[in-house]
């Protein structure tokens, strides 16, 4: 098993190319307005399970908000785009900008807690934004949404067509597996995994705990609120539903399911998560009776999610270090 | 000559119990400090102290003319102090070399701006952290295994991780608690020879260690605690002979 | 008005304080936070309702049955889903995704075979109630309060007087050691989880009986109240459960009459603002970290 | 023990591959629509609408009246010889699966006319979809005001909630006078918007409004806060706006705190449930209306039209269960674009002007014509609830 592992991170360039090749040839082969869409909704998905991934995959701190910063960026883009018609460069960094502000002034007083506690604090955070955005008629038209959501548009060029949305998608969701393997490359994401595996020692080694929990919080949360602004001018319609914290569990399920500090386990469990009920859709009722198995049985035989704890670079430098070493 | 460390009149209570009571000591430059006392003396819990891991309840922790008595760990750390654990706390999952790059984390400076345009400075910072952390892996001959992950080593080389991961930080002052704690005869020889090398590098080390054999050898001065009190201080061949130090080891004679 | 809001804000703290004493003993045996637990309270409710009206309105009967029922659901969803994930030692999200997908399939499947319409639950004890002024109190609800008592004083007792309670505190604080000690450790835990889903079915059929009505999206809608209750109260202290159920009752209740439309937000408001000032809740010992 | 789990996890990535590649193969819509019509010439429709999840009961009551006309169609020969083939959907009552739905259906250009959803907010979310795609959309229930003006290709047949709400208060002042009103609302696009045109209406003619309470559903099940807070108001009439069973369960609390007024409720209450869970709360409780009702005990007490009699016979012998108003707004839908089908054969424009011409158009739902904007008017029937079962309304 792990000489696969070891060659398949030895050319892990070559694969990441082929997959990103595939994707972007995927609109040929798989036309259809449907699969399209749900191309592209896999690929906000990413976005989202990826930016979660940086805070209970790499740094340990379980969230079960995220759909609050979701929402955020989602209502702070539409309100913008309604009520302005700015072009989505600025809808979407406000978007990211509001939702960070909130991830740190949740984050900042709550972020020295620790474990369940946070998860609930994280989970009653997204109920509250929820009932905000039901009951602030003023701002959020409550349960009525926000209509006719203008798609996003830059001087004069506006994306329209679904085959645009999926490649401004896929662009999005290769700039954010950017940002974070640099994150994770870096001392920065160090600290993070350090954190996650042992916070006493972390402090030991001159990590300030709180700003860099808040720090990746704060990261995650503008991922989080950019993606909602995607999903906000795909959608051009959106209403409270969408952002309780079902939502949030969902996208927990997705991380934990494709595999914890993994960006291809990530990616794999988001389509296969999302697919799924796509596919099961046929059997009408018993649907999500057997999403509910899959799920126990995946726990049952991979608990650490399909390419859990299988850190490719770490092999890599393993392979290349053994290789190194019989050369010495 | 101006110590590096002077610990004034500190006490720790927790809630009735008196775990350090009004205990004074000092170290200067470049001297190897060993702390023993049966256990429950109240040895770990002053190191605790003095990294910040606790507030003391009383008195003060001088270090560059400044108390950093209830600093934060992190700042202590950023300060110069180093520390190992009794039970050891290594970063399990990550490999032996990020577990000393870790411990460079105050003597690197690349942020997150940094790390998300992966700036020049970073490459090169990464680079000559690497190094480094190679040089501190080959003093403690822990080269070879740099890739694989830190619980895969054995036991004694787990500990001698922990101490290359604290010199990462490039620290004025070693912190080292129960560093041959589990450690068989030999492994423990080679850590006395170890720990001279420091000496000779130029580090001031404090440990706490009940291997009387290791202390009496390596160490120029020696506190004894016995119940949270500082019952003597001196060269060792004087506290072989102190009868408060029998007396708290072996108890009253008959 | 007031004394009023703080009776109703009192029954519905029982309601939560109900369930959220299963939420504390999974968790302080464990450390997992069942999000399964609404799913039993549901079905528990689901099980009495549907027996009665097969046996001809012949309550106790029925009540005992669906007590025996979920208790062995419950014990069930531990020895299949959960011993195995436990002995692979992964990690606690495994099992509370695993505990998300045995409540999916439960709350599915209950539609699937009863619909998606509201229950009437025939209102089974009819007690009547009493005037103090202008506050009504109906004997319920007083019964609900003392129900909820008198089962934190029987945990209690299970928990402190018992050979098996013994066993299962010994479990919460080291489960490798309480092996050693022989322990049967797997039998334990299946055994708290009966004990947490007959509490369940004893809070579903209480709350059926009182609202005269069940539906199946009761389980997930009291769930996360009485989890917050349970944080709230200090998770894994068995009066903290009850404390804090009580408190978040009453804030919804003086919350509700305020602003209706961010009664539950004042709720989880206040649940939040406590826990960053009483990191391990209200009755929660601060644990100091050992190093 | 290893190699049965070994064995396990064979078998469930086998089943989540097959899952992944069948999912991405190319749309497979799963057909589960009318077993018989052959592929070659047929006129194709589709229906959405939530068949699982809580509204499921909704959703499947309209599936089954839809299906039932094109069953009728279909056995006398189909449109001028040519059958009608239904797709149906599951949108599970979320408007993101309506948009994925939406998209499904006119990526299929054979389908001509879309029905569906059933909520507002679902209709909505898809609405854009099918107006882009110039395909017409008829929800039978969809009551949300914007819902007409989303798109010229839009249809409802519930009256919007402004027309609705605006007779319900109407009805109200002239039958009780300017009194003190409270309502108690549910907190969707639905109750949001029929409370407030409702309370703006009643304040023009005159009526007090002392207050108004508002609840999340599915949030919670006791009331009793909301309930005090409107009974120290003291209010002679207390409209319920909400599902059967929360508007039940209100109605049950608010009588067990001794709220003493005139409780009405509106079309949502019509149902068998509702009696079996207010039980004897419920009486002299009035309803106001603008769908029929087709409750057996209330049947004796009504005299319907024939075209009405033979629905609910046939919904009943069908389906072995009730037929209720959403239902007879399914059958109307359906029987309504029959219709302009024959006018304007399978042509979508062709259809849409058809269908906006209707002009009272005897429906089993009631007599319903379209107004320019494509709004329905319909007259309200009003019902009070005695002795356990809905009787017509008479002024006492």
């Amino acid at each position: 098993m792990n000489r696969i592992l070891a060659c398949l991170a030895r050319n892990q360039l070559l694969i990441s190319l082929t997959v990103l090749a595939l994707a972007l040839l995927f609109p040929l082969v798989f036309p259809s307005q449907y699969s399209i869409r749900m191309a592209t909704l896999c690929g906000m998905y990413i976005v989202l399970a990826l930016s979660l991934n940086l805070i209970t995959g790499y740094t340990g701190q379980v969230s079960l908000g995220h759909a609050a910063f979701f929402g955020i960026g989602a209502y702070t883009a539409a309100i913008l785009a309604t009520r302005f018609g700015l072009n989505f460069l600025f809808t979407f960094i406000a978007a990211a900008i509001v939702a960070g502000l909130a991830a740190f002034l949740l984050g900042l007083p709550t972020l020295k807690l620790k474990g369940h506690y946070l998860a609930m604090v994280t989970l009653g955070f997204c109920e509250i934004v929820r009932l905000v955005e039901m009951n602030w008629m003023g701002l959020t038209r409550g349960p009525l949404g926000i209509l006719n959501i203008p798609p996003p548009s830059l001087w004069g060029f506006t994306i329209d067509a679904p085959i645009e949305y999926y490649y401004f998608i896929v662009a999005l969701v290769v700039l954010t597996i950017k940002l974070v393997q640099n994150i994770v490359d870096s001392r920065v994401g160090k600290g993070l995994i350090a954190i996650s595996e042992d916070e006493i020692a972390a402090e030991a080694m001159g990590i300030n705990i709180l700003r860099y929990k808040v720090m990746v919080f704060v990261i995650s949360a503008a991922l989080a609120g950019f993606a909602g602004a995607f999903y906000a001018q795909y959608m051009s319609y959106i209403d409270p539903t969408s952002f309780g914290t079902d939502q949030s569990i969902s996208i927990f399920i997705m991380i934990i399911f494709g595999g914890l500090a993994s960006i291809p386990g990530t990616i794999i469990g988001v389509i296969v998560l999302t697919l799924l009920p796509e596919v099961l859709r046929g059997l009408m009722d018993f649907r999500l009776i057997i999403y509910g198995l899959i799920l126990i049985a995946m726990m049952l035989v991979k608990p650490e999610g399909l390419l859990g704890n299988i850190n490719f670079t770490r092999i890599k430098k393993a392979a290349d270090g053994k290789k190194a070493g019989e050369l010495k | 000559m101006k110590p590096l460390l002077g610990i004034e009149r500190v006490t720790q209570r927790f809630g009735g119990l008196v775990a350090v009571s009004n205990v004074s000591f000092q170290i200067f430059e470049n001297e190897i400090i060993g702390v023993i006392g049966p256990n429950g003396a109240g040895k770990t819990t002053l190191f605790n102290i003095i990294t910040g891991i606790y507030k003391p309840t009383e008195g003060k922790v001088m270090y560059d003319e400044g108390n950093i008595a209830g600093f934060r760990p992190h700042e202590i750390t950023q300060s110069g102090l180093a520390r190992t654990f009794q039970n050891i706390r290594l970063f399990q999952n990550m490999t032996v070399l990020e577990n000393v790059l870790v411990g460079m984390h105050t003597r690197t400076k690349a942020n997150l701006f940094d790390a998300v345009f992966r700036t020049g400075r970073l490459k090169k910072e990464q680079l000559e952290a690497t190094q480094k952390a190679e040089y501190y892996l080959r003093l403690v001959d822990l080269y070879e295994h740099r890739h694989s992950a830190a619980k895969n080593l054995p036991y004694g080389s787990q500990r001698k991780l922990e101490i290359a991961r604290a010199m990462a930080s490039e620290p004025r002052l070693l912190l080292l608690d129960e560093p041959a704690a589990g450690m068989n005869e030999q492994e423990t020889a080679e850590l006395m020879e170890f720990i001279g090398k420091l000496k000779a590098l130029g580090y001031t080390i404090l440990l706490i260690e009940h291997d009387m054999k290791l202390v009496m050898n390596i160490c120029e001065r020696i506190i004894v605690f016995d119940h949270g009190c500082l019952i003597a201080q001196g060269e060792p061949e004087v506290i072989k002979k102190e009868p408060k130090v029998i007396e708290a080891y072996l108890g009253k004679e008959a | 008005m007031f004394i009023q809001q703080l009776v109703n804000g009192l029954t519905i703290g029982s309601t939560y304080a109900l369930v959220a004493i299963g939420f504390t003993l999974i968790f302080g045996v464990l450390e997992l936070i069942n999000f399964a637990h609404g799913s039993f309270y549901m079905v528990g409710a689901y099980f009495t309702l549907m027996l009665m009206l097969a046996m001809g309105g012949n309550f106790v009967l029925a009540f005992i049955i669906s007590l025996a029922l979920t208790g062995a659901l419950g014990a069930m969803m531990d020895h299949f889903a959960l011993r195995r994930i436990r002995e692979r030692r992964a990690t606690k999200d495994a099992a509370l995704i695993s505990t998300i997908g045995i409540a999916t399939v439960i709350d599915h499947s209950v539609l699937e075979f009863f619909g998606s319409e509201t229950k009437s639950f025939p209102a089974v004890l009819n007690l009547g109630k009493i005037t103090v002024g202008n506050t009504i109190i109906s004997y319920m609800q007083i019964l609900i309060f003392a129900v909820a008592v008198i089962l934190m004083g029987l945990l209690t007792f299970i928990l402190y007087k018992t050979r098996i309670g013994k066993a299962m505190r010994a479990v919460s604080q080291n489960m490798d050691a309480a092996k050693l000690m022989g322990i049967n450790v797997n039998f334990v835990i299946s055994f708290t989880f009966l004990v947490a889903s007959v509490l369940a079915a004893i809070a579903g059929t209480m709350v059926g009986m009182y609202y005269q009505a069940i539906e199946v999206t009761m389980g997930f809608a009291i769930g996360m109240k009485s989890f917050a209750a349970a944080v709230l109260g200090g998770i894994s202290v068995l009066p903290g459960a009850m404390l804090g159920g009580l408190i978040i009752g009453v804030v919804e209740a003086l919350g509700a009459s305020i602003s209706s439309g961010y009664r539950d937000a004042i709720a989880f408001a206040v649940l939040i603002i406590v826990l960053v000032f009483k990191p391990s809740g209200l009755l929660g010992k601060k644990h100091n970290n050992k190093v | 023990m290893k190699n049965k789990s070994k064995m396990l996890g064979l078998l469930i990535s086998i089943c989540l591959m097959l899952s992944v590649l069948a999912g991405c193969g190319p749309a497979s819509e799963a057909n589960n629509g009318q077993a018989g019509s052959d592929k070659g010439k047929s006129y194709k429709l589709a229906f959405f609408g939530p068949l699982s999840g809580d509204a499921m009961q909704y959703g499947v009551a309209i599936k089954n009246a839809v299906e039932l006309e094109i069953r009728k169609v279909n056995d006398a020969g189909g449109i001028n010889g040519v059958p009608v083939e239904l797709k149906v959907f599951d949108d599970k009552n979320d408007p993101k699966e309506s948009v994925n739905i939406a998209n499904k259906i006119v990526s299929d250009p054979e389908i001509l006319v879309a029905i569906g959803s059933f909520t507002s907010s679902c209709s909505l979310a898809a609405a854009p979809v099918f107006q882009k795609n110039q395909v017409p959309l008829f929800s039978p229930t969809a009551s949300h005001p914007d819902f007409p003006f989303a798109g010229d290709y839009m249809f409802t047949l519930a009256m919007t909630q402004k027309l609705e709400s605006k007779k319900f208060a109407e009805f109200v002042i002239e039958q009780f006078g300017p009194k003190k009103v409270a309502t108690i609302y549910q907190n969707t696009d639905y109750g949001v918007t029929a409370n407030d045109i409702f309370v703006n209406r009643i304040k023009e003619l005159g009526g007090t409004v002392t207050g108004s309470e508002q609840f999340i559903s599915g949030q919670t099940k006791d009331y009793s806060p909301l309930i005090s807070n409107i009974k120290a108001q003291q209010p002679d009439i207390f409209y319920v706006i909400g599902s059967y069973s929360e508007a039940a369960q209100i109605i049950q609390q608010a009588k067990a705190l001794d709220l003493k007024a005139q409780y009405i409720g509106n079309g949502q209450l019509i149902r068998e449930d509702f009696l079996k869970l207010a039980g004897a709360n419920g009486e002299g409780l009035v309803v106001m209306s603008s769908i029929p009702v087709f409750l057996s005990s209330a049947l004796e007490h009504q005299k319907l039209s024939a075209n009405t009699e033979a629905f609910v016979n046939d919904f009943k012998k069908a389906y072995q269960v009730e037929a209720d108003g959403f239902s007879a707004m399914g059958y109307d839908s359906a029987s309504l674009i029959v219709d302009a089908i024959q006018k304007a054969g399978a042509d979508k424009k062709g259809i849409r002007d058809a269908l906006a011409q209707t002009k009272n158009y005897a429906g089993v739902s009631g007599n319903l014509s379209f107004m320019d904007t494509r709004e329905v008017e319909r007259s309200l029937i009003n019902y009070r609830v005695k002795d356990g079962t809905f009787i017509p309304y008479v002024r006492e």
